[in-house]
Formats: C-alpha cells, sequence, structure tokens
C-alpha cells in the first residue's frame, strides 16, 4: 500500500471532487474539492458544524455520498465499502479515542494486525513471532512500550488517543485520518504528538482534523478551511490565517 | 492451587451424597408401597392392602388449564365418591397429581413419572390430542392404562387408552343429519381453529355433507389458535350465504368469534350456526347474549334433567360452589374413574392387562349423560344432543339422537 | 353463487370497514408501545400484559356496576376506560421506578426483565381471576350492528373502537407536540444530557412517559373487550404483532406507526378475505419481515449524521 | 499441543472446569439418578446446546436472538422426519387407507409420501440436513439482517416473528409436519429400539459428550482473534469496522454456529424424547432458552450448561410441588438476574464461589492466573450492575 514517497508526486493521492452530502434537505457538505499529497500532513479546520467530521466520515465510508467522486490512488472510495476502503489503506481515528478498553494494549494493537481479517483467518490466526515483532514496534513509535500488558482502560486520554493511532498505524495505511488527535491532551503530550505524526507522515499522507491552531502550525504541510461544507480557503497555515473570510468567519471570534 | 480442583474436591462428594439420600429414600417409600403383591396386583403397581395409587394428569398451569380445571375437579369427585363408598376392591383410591403445564413434552415427562417412579394403576387425564399424542407412546411401552375425558378426532385406538369422550363421527354426524332434516340446511360453511382436531372433524363434515346428505360446502376455514380478529370471516359468511355455519373455534378465540359475529349482524334470526366446540366452559366467557339461538352439539349437557345428573349437578356444585359449571368433558372426566372401578372389579384385579380385557361390555347406567357402555375399540357408545343456547348462557335440548355406535376410523370419511 | 351487485358493494363496503377497524385495534395497541419504545427506545415485553390490566379493570367495573348500580349499566364503559387507564399507568409508573429505570442504556436486557415481568403478570392474572377466560357484560349500545342500509352492517363495537382509537391518537399527538411535557420528552430522547443541563427532570420525564405508554395499553385492553376475550394470557397474544407494527413504522416516528398498521391491517384484512386465516397471518408477517430486511430503519426514519 | 490445550481446555483452570462438569454429568447422574431422572436430564442438556449457542452469540457477540426454538426445532423435525418413517413401515402402517406412510399424513388424506419427505429415508442426508437445514436458514436471516445492519432489538425482534411465522407454517401444514401434535411416537434408530433403557442410557451419553464437544468448540471459537472480535464488535463495532473487518461476517458466523448447536440439541431432543412438536419452535420456548443462558451467566460456557441444568430441575420440582408459584419464580428469577446479576451464576462463582472456596479449603495460598491468558483476562466486576464487558476466565 505504501507507494514509495515522491515516485508521483505530481499526482495527489486523494482527489475529492464535487462532494456533495445532505441529511434530509441539509447539505452538510456541499459540491466540495479537496486534494491530498503524497506524505502531506493536511489540516482540516473550520468551525463547528462546517462539515469537517462528515468529510471524513464520506472518505471512509461511513456516511454515502449524494453526489461527487472520492478518488483514492485510481480506486473510487464512494462505492466501496468500509472495510474495503480500510484495506485499501485508508485509516481513522475517531473523534473520542476508540479503543478496546478491556483488551490490554498489546491486544488492541494486534487487533489491527492486517491478518485473520476473514471469519475463518481469524479463527486460526495466530500470534506468531512477526505480529508480535510489529506490534512491539508500533507500541515503541505511539510510547507505549511499557504498558503493552496494561488494560487499555487505565491509560491516561491522551495514551488512549496514541494507542487508537498505534491501531491505525497497524495497518500502515497510505491515509492516515485523524479526527481531533490532541484533544484532551496536556501540553507535552501534545508536543509528543506533533513529533508523532511528523515523524508517521513519512512515507504516507495524514488528514488531520484539529482545532488547536498551536499544534496546527506544528504540524499542518496544508491547512484547508471549511465552512458550511465547502472550501472556505486553502494554503499554508499563515496564508491561511491572514486570509479576511477565514478571519471573518472563524479566526476573528 | 486452583479453585477448580478445590471445587471439584468439595462439591463432589456432597452431589453424591445428597442424590444417594435421595435415591434411597425415594427407593424405601416405593418397596414400603409395592409390598403387596397379591392376586390383585401381580405386576408391580402402587397397590397396598388399604390403599391403591392413580394419576391425574392435567395442566393446572399455562393456556390449557382453562379448560382442564373441570376434568380434574369432576375426576376428583369421581375418586372421593367411590372411596366414601368403600374403594376399590377394599382399598381406597389415593392420588398423585401432576401438572402437565400446557406442555406436551411435560406431559410426556409427567406421564413417565406417573408409570414409572410412581407405578400408578390408572391414570385420568389429559385434554388436547397433542398431549394425548406426547403421553400414548409411553402408555403403550409401559403398558399403563390411561382414561381420556375429552371429545376429539378419533383415528386413534390404543389398548391402553379408555376414550370416554366422543370421537368425531359421534359428535358431527347425528347433528349434521338433525340439522339437514330440521332446518333443510344444504349450503354449509366450516370453520374452525387451525389444529388437527377440527380439521379432522371438518373432514368427516365434509364428506358426510357432499356424499350422504347431498350438499355443499360453501367455504371451509382455518384461523390461527388465538386469533381475535374475525371481521373478513363474517363477510364472506354474508357473502356465501351459506344455510348453515359449521364451526369448531376453541379457546380465546371463540369469544372473539361470536362476539364479532353479533357485531356484524350475523344473529340467530338470520343465520343457522352449529358449534362442536362450546360447551358451559366457554360459555363463561362468551357471554349467552352473544350467541343466542344457535346450536351445540355434545353428548352431555349441565341442563340434561335426569335423575342421575340432577345427583351430579348437586354434588358438583356442593362441593366447587353455586357458580361452578360442568361441561361435556367435564362429565365425561367424571366417568373415568367409575368405569375404571367397574373394571376393576369384573376382573377382580388392578393388572392393566386384565383391566383392560373387562372393559368392553364395562355399562354404566349411573351415568350423569344417562347410559354409556365401552365398546370393544375403548370408545363409549353415547349419544349425540343438540341444544338451543339461551341468552342466558345455558343450553336447553332440542334434540337426542339413539346411542351411536364408536367409530374411530370410519370408512368413507377418511 | 347467486351475488347481486349491489351486495357485492355492501360486502365491499363491509369489508373495508373491517380493514379499517382492524387497524385501528392494531394502532391502539401500537400507540403505547410507540411512545415508550419510539420515545425512550425501552423493548416492553409486557405491554400486553398491560393490556390485560385495562381488560380486567373493564371486567371488574363491569360486575361491581352491575351488582351495586344495575340502573349505570349502559354507561359505565366511559368510566371502565379511564379507570383502565389510570390503574395500567399507575402500574407502569411503578414498574418504571423499581425496574425500568435501572436498565436504561441496556436495551437488551430490559426486554429480558420484562418479559420476566410478563410471566409475573400473567400468573398474578391466574391468581386473582382464575384461569378461566372472563367477558365483561358489554352495554347493550356497543353490542350488534348498525345497519345504514338492508345489505350493510357496521359493526358498533368496531365504530366505538375507532371512536376511541382516533381520540387517543389525536391526544397523544398533541401532548407530544403541542404541549410542554411533549417537548421535555422529544428533547429527552434526543440528548439526554443536554436536557437535564437545561433543567428537564429527565427521570420525571421518562416515568410518565412510560406510564402514559402503559395507560394508553390499558385503554386499548378496556376497547378489547368489546372485540375478544379476557384471561390471564390474552396479552401476549398479541405482543409480536404490536412490535412488528412499530419497528415497521420506524421506531420513532407516530406517523409511521400509523401508517404501518394501516398497511399490515389492510393487508391482513385483504388476504383474509380471499385466502385463509391462517395463510393470511403467515404472508403478512413474512412481508413485514421482507420489507424490513430491505428497509432495516422502517417505513419511516430520519437520516441523521450520528 | 500446547496450543490445543490452551484453546480448547482453556489452561488448567478452564480443563479442571470442564472435567468438573464432565465428571458430573458423564458420570454423577448415570450413577445417582434412576433411568426417569437421568433421561429428564438427558433431555436437558438438549435445552443446554442451545443456551450454549446462545452465550457465543449473545455473550460474546451481543446479538439477541429470540427465536432459536427455530433451530432447535428444524434439528429436531429432521430428525423426527428420519425416524418417523422408519416407524412408519408399511408392516406397522397397515390399518391406514395408505400404509408406509406416517399415520397423520393419512389422517390428512395424503396418500403419496410428499416430495419434501423423501430424502429422509437416508440416514446420512438426515444428518447432513439436522445441521444444514437450520445453518442455511440462520445464514440466509444473518445476511439478510446484519449486512443491512439491522441490530440489537430489531433483530430480536425479527427473529421473534420468524419464530412465530414458522410455528403458524408448521401447525398450518398439518399434512406435511404433523400440525399441533408434532412428530409423534418415534421408535427406532436403524432398527436400533431408542425406547429402551439401555438405548437411552447410550444416547444419553453420547448427548453428554456432543454437548462437552460443542462447548470446546465454543471455546476454540472464543480463544481465537475471532472471540476477541466478536467481543470488540459488541462493544465498539464502528472501530472494528473502521480496522477492515466486515462486521456482519463475523456476526453472521457466530449467528450460525449457534443455530448448529441448537440444531444438534434439537435432533438429540427427538431423539431421546421420541416426538418432535411446535411447541419448541414458538417464542416462549426461545425466551426460555435465554433464561437458561442468563441465569448460568451470558458469558460463561460451562455457566450456560449450570444453568439449564439448574432452571430446568427448577422448574420441574416447583411445578410439581407448587405449581401456582412456577412462573412468579420463573419470572422473579429472569427479573432479578438480568438487573442484579448480568453475569449469573458464572458471576456469582467468579466473584464469591472463589473467595468462598479459597478461604475455607485453601487458607492463605493465593490464586494465581496461568501466565498466558493474563493478558485476556481481568477480574469480574459483579458489583455494577451492568454486564461485565470482559472476557471471563474460562469462558
Amino acid at each position: 500500500m505504501n507507494s514509495p514517497a515522491g515516485f508521483q508526486a505530481a499526482k495527489p493521492v486523494l482527489s475529492i471532487e464535487g462532494l456533495s452530502v445532505s441529511f434530509d434537505g441539509f447539505k452538510a457538505v456541499d459540491n466540495l474539492n479537496l486534494y491530498v499529497d503524497r506524505n502531506e500532513v493536511h489540516v482540516v479546520i473550520g468551525p463547528n458544524g462546517a462539515g469537517k467530521t462528515t468529510l471524513l466520515d464520506l472518505i471512509c465510508g461511513k456516511t454515502k455520498a449524494t453526489a461527487g467522486s472520492i478518488d483514492f490512488d485510481g480506486r473510487e472510495l464512494s462505492k466501496m465499502r468500509e472495510y474495503d476502503i480500510v484495506r485499501a489503506g485508508v485509516g481513522r481515528k475517531f473523534q473520542n479515542p476508540s479503543i478496546y478498553e478491556n483488551l490490554t494494549v498489546f491486544e488492541n494493537l494486534e487487533m489491527s494486525y492486517p491478518k485473520g481479517r476473514k471469519v475463518f483467518g481469524a479463527l486460526f490466526f495466530k500470534r506468531s513471532a512477526e505480529v508480535i515483532a510489529r506490534v512491539e514496534e508500533v507500541a515503541a513509535e505511539i510510547f507505549l512500550s511499557e504498558l503493552l500488558d496494561m488494560q487499555a482502560d487505565l491509560l491516561s486520554h491522551g495514551q488512549k488517543q496514541w494507542l487508537e493511532i498505534g491501531m491505525l498505524l497497524m495497518q500502515d495505511p497510505a491515509l492516515l485520518m485523524l479526527d481531533e488527535p490532541v484533544a484532551g491532551m496536556s501540553v507535552s503530550e501534545r508536543v509528543q504528538t506533533a513529533e508523532l505524526l511528523n515523524r508517521i507522515s513519512q512515507g504516507r499522507s495524514v488528514l488531520v482534523i484539529e482545532h488547536d491552531m498551536e499544534f496546527v502550525k506544528s504540524i499542518a504541510h496544508r491547512v484547508t478551511v471549511l465552512h458550511q461544507g465547502t472550501v472556505l480557503a486553502e494554503g499554508s497555515m499563515e496564508a491561511v490565517q491572514s486570509n479576511p473570510k477565514v478571519i471573518e468567519v472563524y479566526l476573528g471570534h | 492451587m486452583d479453585s477448580r480442583l478445590t471445587g471439584a474436591k468439595h462439591l463432589l462428594p456432597r452431589r453424591l451424597t445428597l442424590s444417594a439420600a435421595a435415591l434411597s429414600l425415594m427407593a424405601a417409600s416405593v418397596f414400603s408401597q409395592f409390598a403387596v403383591a397379591d392376586a390383585a396386583n401381580t405386576t408391580g403397581l402402587a397397590v397396598t392392602d388399604t390403599t391403591v395409587t392413580v394419576g391425574q394428569l392435567h395442566s393446572a398451569t399455562g393456556t390449557m388449564a382453562i379448560s382442564e380445571t373441570g376434568s380434574i375437579q369432576a375426576e376428583r369427585l369421581a375418586i372421593d365418591q367411590i372411596n366414601a363408598s368403600g374403594g376399590i376392591l377394599g382399598r381406597q383410591i389415593e392420588v398423585i397429581q401432576e401438572d402437565g403445564a400446557s406442555d406436551w413434552p411435560t406431559f410426556a415427562e409427567k406421564a413417565k413419572k406417573l408409570l414409572e417412579s410412581d407405578k400408578v394403576a390408572a391414570v385420568f387425564g389429559c385434554w388436547t390430542s397433542a398431549s394425548r399424542k406426547a403421553v400414548l407412546p409411553i402408555f403403550e411401552k409401559d403398558n399403563g392404562l390411561l382414561y381420556y375425558p375429552t371429545f376429539y378426532e378419533g383415528l386413534e385406538q390404543s389398548k391402553n387408552v379408555i376414550y370416554t369422550g366422543q370421537e368425531a363421527t359421534q359428535q358431527i354426524l347425528a347433528s349434521l343429519d338433525w340439522i339437514a332434516k330440521e332446518k333443510g340446511a344444504k349450503t354449509f360453511y366450516l370453520l374452525g381453529s387451525d389444529y388437527i382436531w377440527p380439521r379432522t372433524s371438518m373432514k368427516i363434515a365434509r364428506k358426510h355433507i357432499e356424499n350422504v346428505l347431498g350438499g355443499k360446502v360453501v367455504g371451509e376455514e382455518y384461523y390461527p389458535l388465538g386469533n381475535t380478529q374475525f371481521g373478513s370471516l363474517t363477510n364472506k359468511i354474508k357473502l356465501k350465504k351459506p344455510d348453515v355455519v359449521f364451526a369448531a373455534v376453541v379457546g380465546g378465540s371463540n369469544v372473539a368469534f361470536y362476539k364479532q359475529l353479533k357485531a356484524a349482524g350475523i344473529t340467530s334470526d338470520k343465520q343457522t350456526l352449529l358449534t362442536i366446540s362450546v360447551t358451559e366452559d366457554e360459555m363463561l366467557g362468551i357471554g349467552g347474549e352473544n350467541m343466542k339461538g344457535f346450536y351445540s352439539s355434545m353428548k352431555y349437557f349441565q341442563t340434561l334433567d335426569n335423575p342421575n345428573n340432577n345427583k351430579f349437578v348437586a354434588e358438583f356444585k356442593a362441593k366447587y360452589g353455586k357458580d361452578s359449571v360442568i361441561g361435556d368433558v367435564t362429565q365425561a372426566g367424571y366417568l373415568g374413574p367409575w368405569l375404571w372401578k367397574a373394571a376393576v372389579e369384573k376382573a377382580g384385579s388392578f393388572d392393566v392387562n386384565k383391566v383392560v380385557a373387562a372393559s368392553p361390555g364395562i355399562e354404566l347406567t349411573t351415568a350423569p349423560e344417562g347410559y354409556v357402555k365401552v365398546h370393544e375399540n375403548h370408545h363409549l357408545w353415547s349419544k349425540a344432543r343438540i341444544a338451543e343456547i339461551q341468552a342466558d348462557g345455558t343450553f336447553t335440548v332440542v334434540h337426542e339422537s339413539e346411542l351411536i355406535e364408536p367409530n374411530p376410523f370410519p370408512k368413507g370419511y377418511q | 353463487m347467486d351475488v347481486s351487485l349491489s351486495e357485492f358493494g355492501a360486502i365491499a363496503i363491509m369489508q373495508g370497514f373491517n380493514g379499517l377497524s382492524v387497524f385501528c385495534v392494531l394502532l391502539l395497541m401500537a400507540l403505547g408501545l410507540a411512545i415508550i419504545f419510539g420515545q425512550m427506545g425501552v423493548i416492553n415485553m409486557a405491554h400486553g400484559e398491560f393490556l390485560t390490566v385495562g381488560a380486567y379493570t373493564t371486567y371488574v367495573i363491569s360486575s361491581l356496576t352491575l351488582q351495586y348500580f344495575p340502573a349505570m349499566q349502559p354507561y359505565y364503559f366511559f368510566f371502565a376506560i379511564i379507570a383502565a387507564f389510570v390503574i395500567a399507568g399507575a402500574l407502569g409508573w411503578l414498574v418504571e421506578s423499581l425496574m425500568i429505570s435501572k436498565l436504561y442504556h441496556r436495551p437488551l436486557d430490559t426486554l429480558l426483565a420484562t418479559w420476566g415481568l410478563s410471566l409475573v403478570m400473567q400468573q398474578a392474572f391466574r391468581s386473582i381471576f382464575g384461569a378461566r377466560e372472563v367477558g365483561a357484560e358489554m352495554p347493550a349500545w356497543i353490542m350488534g350492528s348498525w345497519a345504514p342500509s338492508e345489505a350493510i352492517d357496521i359493526p358498533r363495537n368496531g365504530l366505538f373502537v375507532m371512536g376511541l382509537t382516533l381520540l387517543c391518537t389525536v391526544t397523544i399527538f398533541l401532548m407530544l407536540y403541542r404541549s410542554r411535557w411533549g417537548l421535555q420528552v422529544r428533547a429527552t430522547m434526543q440528548n439526554r444530557v443536554m436536557s437535564r443541563a437545561v433543567g428537564i427532570n429527565t427521570k420525571k420525564v421518562d416515568r410518565m412517559t412510560f406510564a402514559l405508554g402503559c395507560g394508553v395499553a390499558g385503554v386499548a385492553g378496556a376497547a378489547f373487550t368489546t372485540i375478544g376475550s379476557t384471561g390471564p394470557t390474552a396479552g401476549s397474544l398479541y405482543i409480536v404483532d404490536t412490535f412488528l407494527t412499530v419497528v415497521f413504522g420506524g421506531a420513532a416516528s407516530l406517523v409511521g406507526t400509523i401508517a404501518s398498521a394501516f398497511s399490515i391491517a389492510q393487508a391482513q384484512s385483504l388476504m383474509e378475505f380471499f385466502l385463509s386465516g391462517s395463510m393470511a397471518k403467515v404472508l403478512t408477517l413474512s412481508a413485514v419481515i421482507l420489507i424490513l430486511m430491505v428497509r432495516p430503519q422502517g417505513l419511516f426514519s430520519s437520516k441523521v449524521r450520528k | 499441543m500446547k496450543n490445543a490445550y490452551e484453546s480448547l481446555l482453556g489452561g488448567k483452570q478452564g480443563a479442571i472446569g470442564l472435567l468438573v462438569l464432565a465428571v458430573l454429568i458423564l458420570v454423577v447422574f448415570p450413577l445417582a439418578l434412576d433411568s426417569f431422572r437421568l433421561s429428564m436430564v438427558g433431555k436437558y442438556l438438549t435445552y443446554a446446546f442451545v443456551a450454549v449457542g446462545l452465550v457465543l452469540c449473545w455473550g460474546y457477540g451481543g446479538i439477541l436472538s429470540l427465536g432459536q426454538g427455530i433451530f432447535f426445532g428444524l434439528g429436531g423435525y429432521c430428525m423426527a422426519m428420519f425416524l418417523k418413517l422408519e416407524a412408519s413401515d408399511p408392516e406397522s402402517t397397515k390399518i391406514q387407507s395408505t400404509p408406509g406412510i406416517p399415520d397423520f399424513m393419512d389422517w390428512n388424506q395424503i396418500t403419496e409420501l410428499p416430495m419434501m419427505w423423501q430424502p429422509f429415508h437416508s440416514f446420512s442426508f438426515t444428518l447432513l440436513a439436522v445441521l444444514a437445514v437450520p445453518t442455511l436458514l440462520a445464514l440466509v436471516i444473518g445476511i439478510a439482517m446484519f449486512k443491512r445492519r439491522v441490530g440489537d432489538v430489531y433483530f430480536s425482534i425479527v427473529t421473534q416473528a420468524i419464530a412465530a411465522i414458522l410455528t403458524i407454517l408448521i401447525i398450518g401444514q398439518q399434512g406435511l409436519t404433523g400440525g399441533v401434535n408434532g412428530i409423534t411416537d418415534l421408535r427406532t434408530l436403524n432398527g436400533w429400539d431408542i425406547r429402551d433403557d439401555s438405548s437411552k442410557l447410550i444416547l444419553y451419553f453420547v448427548n453428554a459428550a456432543l454437548l462437552i464437544g460443542c462447548v470446546l468448540l465454543g471455546r476454540f471459537v472464543l480463544t481465537s482473534k475471532l472471540g476477541r472480535l466478536l467481543m470488540a464488535m459488541r462493544d465498539k463495532e464502528e472501530r472494528v469496522r473502521f480496522s477492515g473487518y466486515d462486521v456482519a461476517s463475523f456476526k453472521i458466523f457466530v449467528f450460525c454456529l449457534a443455530a448448529a448447536f441448537s440444531a444438534i440439541g434439537g435432533a438429540m431432543f427427538a431423539l431421546q424424547v421420541g416426538f418432535m412438536s411446535p411447541s419448541f419452535v414458538g417464542i416462549v420456548p426461545s425466551i426460555e432458552m435465554v433464561i437458561f443462558a442468563a441465569v448460568g451467566g451470558r458469558m460463561s460456557l460451562l455457566g450456560a450448561v449450570y444453568g439449564t441444568l439448574l432452571v430446568s430441575f427448577g422448574k420441574t420440582y416447583f411445578s410439581e410441588s407448587f405449581p401456582e408459584l412456577w412462573l412468579y419464580l420463573m419470572g422473579g428469577l429472569f427479573i432479578v438476574v438480568v438487573m442484579y446479576f448480568p453475569n449469573g451464576l458464572a458471576g456469582l462463582w467468579e466473584s464469591h464461589g472463589r473467595k468462598w472456596l479459597s478461604r475455607f479449603a485453601l487458607g492463605n495460598k493465593v490464586f494465581g492466573q496461568s501466565v498466558v491468558k493474563a493478558r485476556v483476562m481481568s477480574p469480574v466486576k459483579v458489583a455494577t450492575p451492568q454486564p461485565s464487558r470482559e472476557l471471563e476466565t474460562t469462558p
């Protein structure tokens, strides 16, 4: 899944064009265009109700689009089922940390290991040395090496966020989508998370939704501002921040 | 170290002792009971010098309890009366009552218990065909003796069962003959609840109507047990305009059916209706005002006016209250212990084989329904009676047939 | 078969009325459930038993009236309906506070616990009223038929139930969509935490809603004595039909419940006319399930982002 | 080898738990009970198959089927059809108008064995059908419901409705099915009289062995990754779906497995009790089987067996001694278990039984948990009325 970096740099890994969805007449996302390049950390910001989470829902298949296309590495995601989208290389973290609280950290990570994904595969799945090695590798990356045997509900909020990111990393996705990854984190945790994101964006694209502007500044290669389901502005953090339209609806408050 | 291990250590012996204790207790009681093995009891039944044990197997709980309560009461009454008059072969009857709980496997389980653990000399019980079918193999295998009180579909004859209710032809043929003659009926609408008794009864009725009476069946329908919506049916009856509606609806459906007939304006002044499923028991729920003028065919009605019945009704009400009612099956249940007593005394033994052999030809002149006699085929000779239902819910007998020979496998009707 | 055209017309009219009447019965039974399931997400398997409570209440009041105020007999039924509502509602209140309130957020467990409750209630009926079916003596004006023409007989009990259903439905609509209480109910349903934060006593709202649903079931039970029988297990016969009606309509939609009761009743009534009763039942239930498989959220459901 | 030991027997603790059960039903009961009581236990154990299946699909999978009677019934009917054909040889049915067909068909004027019945002359086909028919139906229901994400209470209600439909169908088609009475008077299996005490004993052991086999299979499933996935799905379905799993296929699998278990129970029921009737297909028996699992502990395969035995014994005992009280007791038990002991007997055992035993028998020794399993285990918290979401020590 992990295409070599910069090989076809011209073509974005994710191209969203003319995407729309409405709920009982309310257009949550309206004729939206968005592109994510390879190895790019792309942050989407916007006020509440701008359609940010809906956008992620649409990409990962949780919500079906009314119109438009979502092209990922040459595949049309809008027609695919959720698990096929994941298998195609799109990983998504939810707004609230979504982990298996009564399993250990090790097991949480193991669950996401991309083997034994079918019924009988899961039935005869073996915890091989390869699996263990991979789990330990990811655990080191998300600062949880020491806590592998701890039950997940005993982790701190920030650690849970990391664990969920780790679960995505297990799948080695080409596109990683994170919905508010630093919500509820302490300052030092935020710094660590920024570092983590910068590290893992080597070799994959990352699409992040975030409110914390300091954090956004520290990670974003490109920022898109959503407002009422459409793109209000796009560019570097500085460019966006100085955009009067953006200031008007969002930052100016 | 491991709790499961210690669990086993501690629990096992206790379980063992407990069950062993229960077992020996059971065995002790069994042996003390079965000590007697004289001529009256050569097969190890629960008979002592002074007592004989019988079983009662009905539903005291569940949906069928409504119907079976009357049978339980009537059988008890008969047994009490027999005991008061000196018992059977000098022995008092003791009763073990089991609850079939309206559940067929429970019936089978309890029948097994009565026959194999309790070794009862006879069982009075069952109500629905399904429960009888469930216990039948057990009675045949363990060679028990069952007195079965309900009018039923026939098509059965077992060495181990005495059927004290009517089989279908007894109940149906004479009443159809009567209504055809009396009302000049040519067209019939058959309907019933959806299970074997109504279906078999209707099949017999259809053959009789078409082949013997030269009439026509203009509709035949079955509704699920418990159905309460009969609006479409009333319209169909109006559409087809049959001379007679012939009904075998049971249980809660009965009430809804007659209430809705009345609500749809189908009353006795416009429509003749003959039912084979409404006794005094059902009447309580339906209410006489909903059935006034309709006919019911049974072998027994509480209002029968003869000395036997007057005495029986008085005794029944004395025991179970003046508001209690007696339906056809209740009376048939009452016959069971008396028929058994007569057969045992004729055989001079409680042995099932001997009692069975002695049964055909047993007569009961004291039966509330008048006179019954056990046929070779283990069913009873009995009369068919047709009663008109009154607004107060009582039945007035308008026709009484001759004694009819039971014919559980009617040729030409199957 | 010699059926004249006018007779055929008359029967068509009566058959149409029959469909409507089945619809009203179904709706009346489902209304209480729709409130409880739709608004609270609680599966009340003992719903049928609350129906039976209403029916027995009617029976008791009918007997008492006959015994003590025979002159009131023609009118007792109105009083019985109110009493059925109050008693079933009060019982619902009790059940909610002792049982349901401990089980929110565990819908499957509520389902199981209320099933246990239904067993207990059935046995209680049996202990109190006996296993036999009882019949409440109906006032004469409810029974029999109304014959606007020679060939047409419209059942009066059907008309009565229809009127009652209309009354209940309108009342519930007004309560849910026009009253302050209704607003609180809907708010609580949509966001419990937020509602509590803005000062709604969500516990009280829940209790009221549940009691109301049970009370409506009681009314349905009272109405049902005009059509069917009253026995300890009478209510349990309807539970599947009633649940399917609510689910088929779309759980949170009162309009959906009405539409689904209507379509199920018409289908059933029509098929009964042309097929046999048993087959009609099988076909109707199967059709409902097939449609549910295609449209799992029911006929009427709103799409919302969750 | 080690692996099989861990996954099938659940380590030392699980193995001992299983051993206790095996000794109880294979040794203690046959020794201590007379043939009447033993065949009753045999009958109860057939219900235990359903309860074990429910632990898998309800306790772990979160799928509450209120229609397990469907599968129990279908399995039972398949077996009963074979046995009935064997009992209906032309010789013993010669008084019928059409000898050689089952008696109830004769009563319904059927003169030829219906197509549907033909293949049930073959025992091997029957064995296949016992498993395949219910499993395929479960597959169809499962695909239809889970692929469209019909879950939770909707699923429960739909399964309940299907149970109702099937009951009405069986009762309505009495020429084919024997109607309300069911298929009765089953006698021999390939010429072997199944009504003898000795053959009943053999059937009892076959039944018990099959049950233990199902428990083992259940354990294998639960200790595999699939078992963890089931629980993960129950609690965080979205997360599992967006980790690349086809959630529906796992639900379908576990639902089918539970259906197959139930079907085996049904077939063994027909063999041991000698008849099959629609009263096992409907709503009431289906919910009763849920009670068994709930009382035993919805998260414990062994608990389900004990729960079944206990509730069934209770039912028999109380309906014999206090028929009036039985429904109060059963209803009350259900309410109390669901509200206060959602983990049932197994939960009580974990929280109190063990402690009690340790104080009683082992004094100050500390209980350890097998090291390998430590990653899956956690103590069961019974203090909270919420059903414990943890994986049990001995599933």
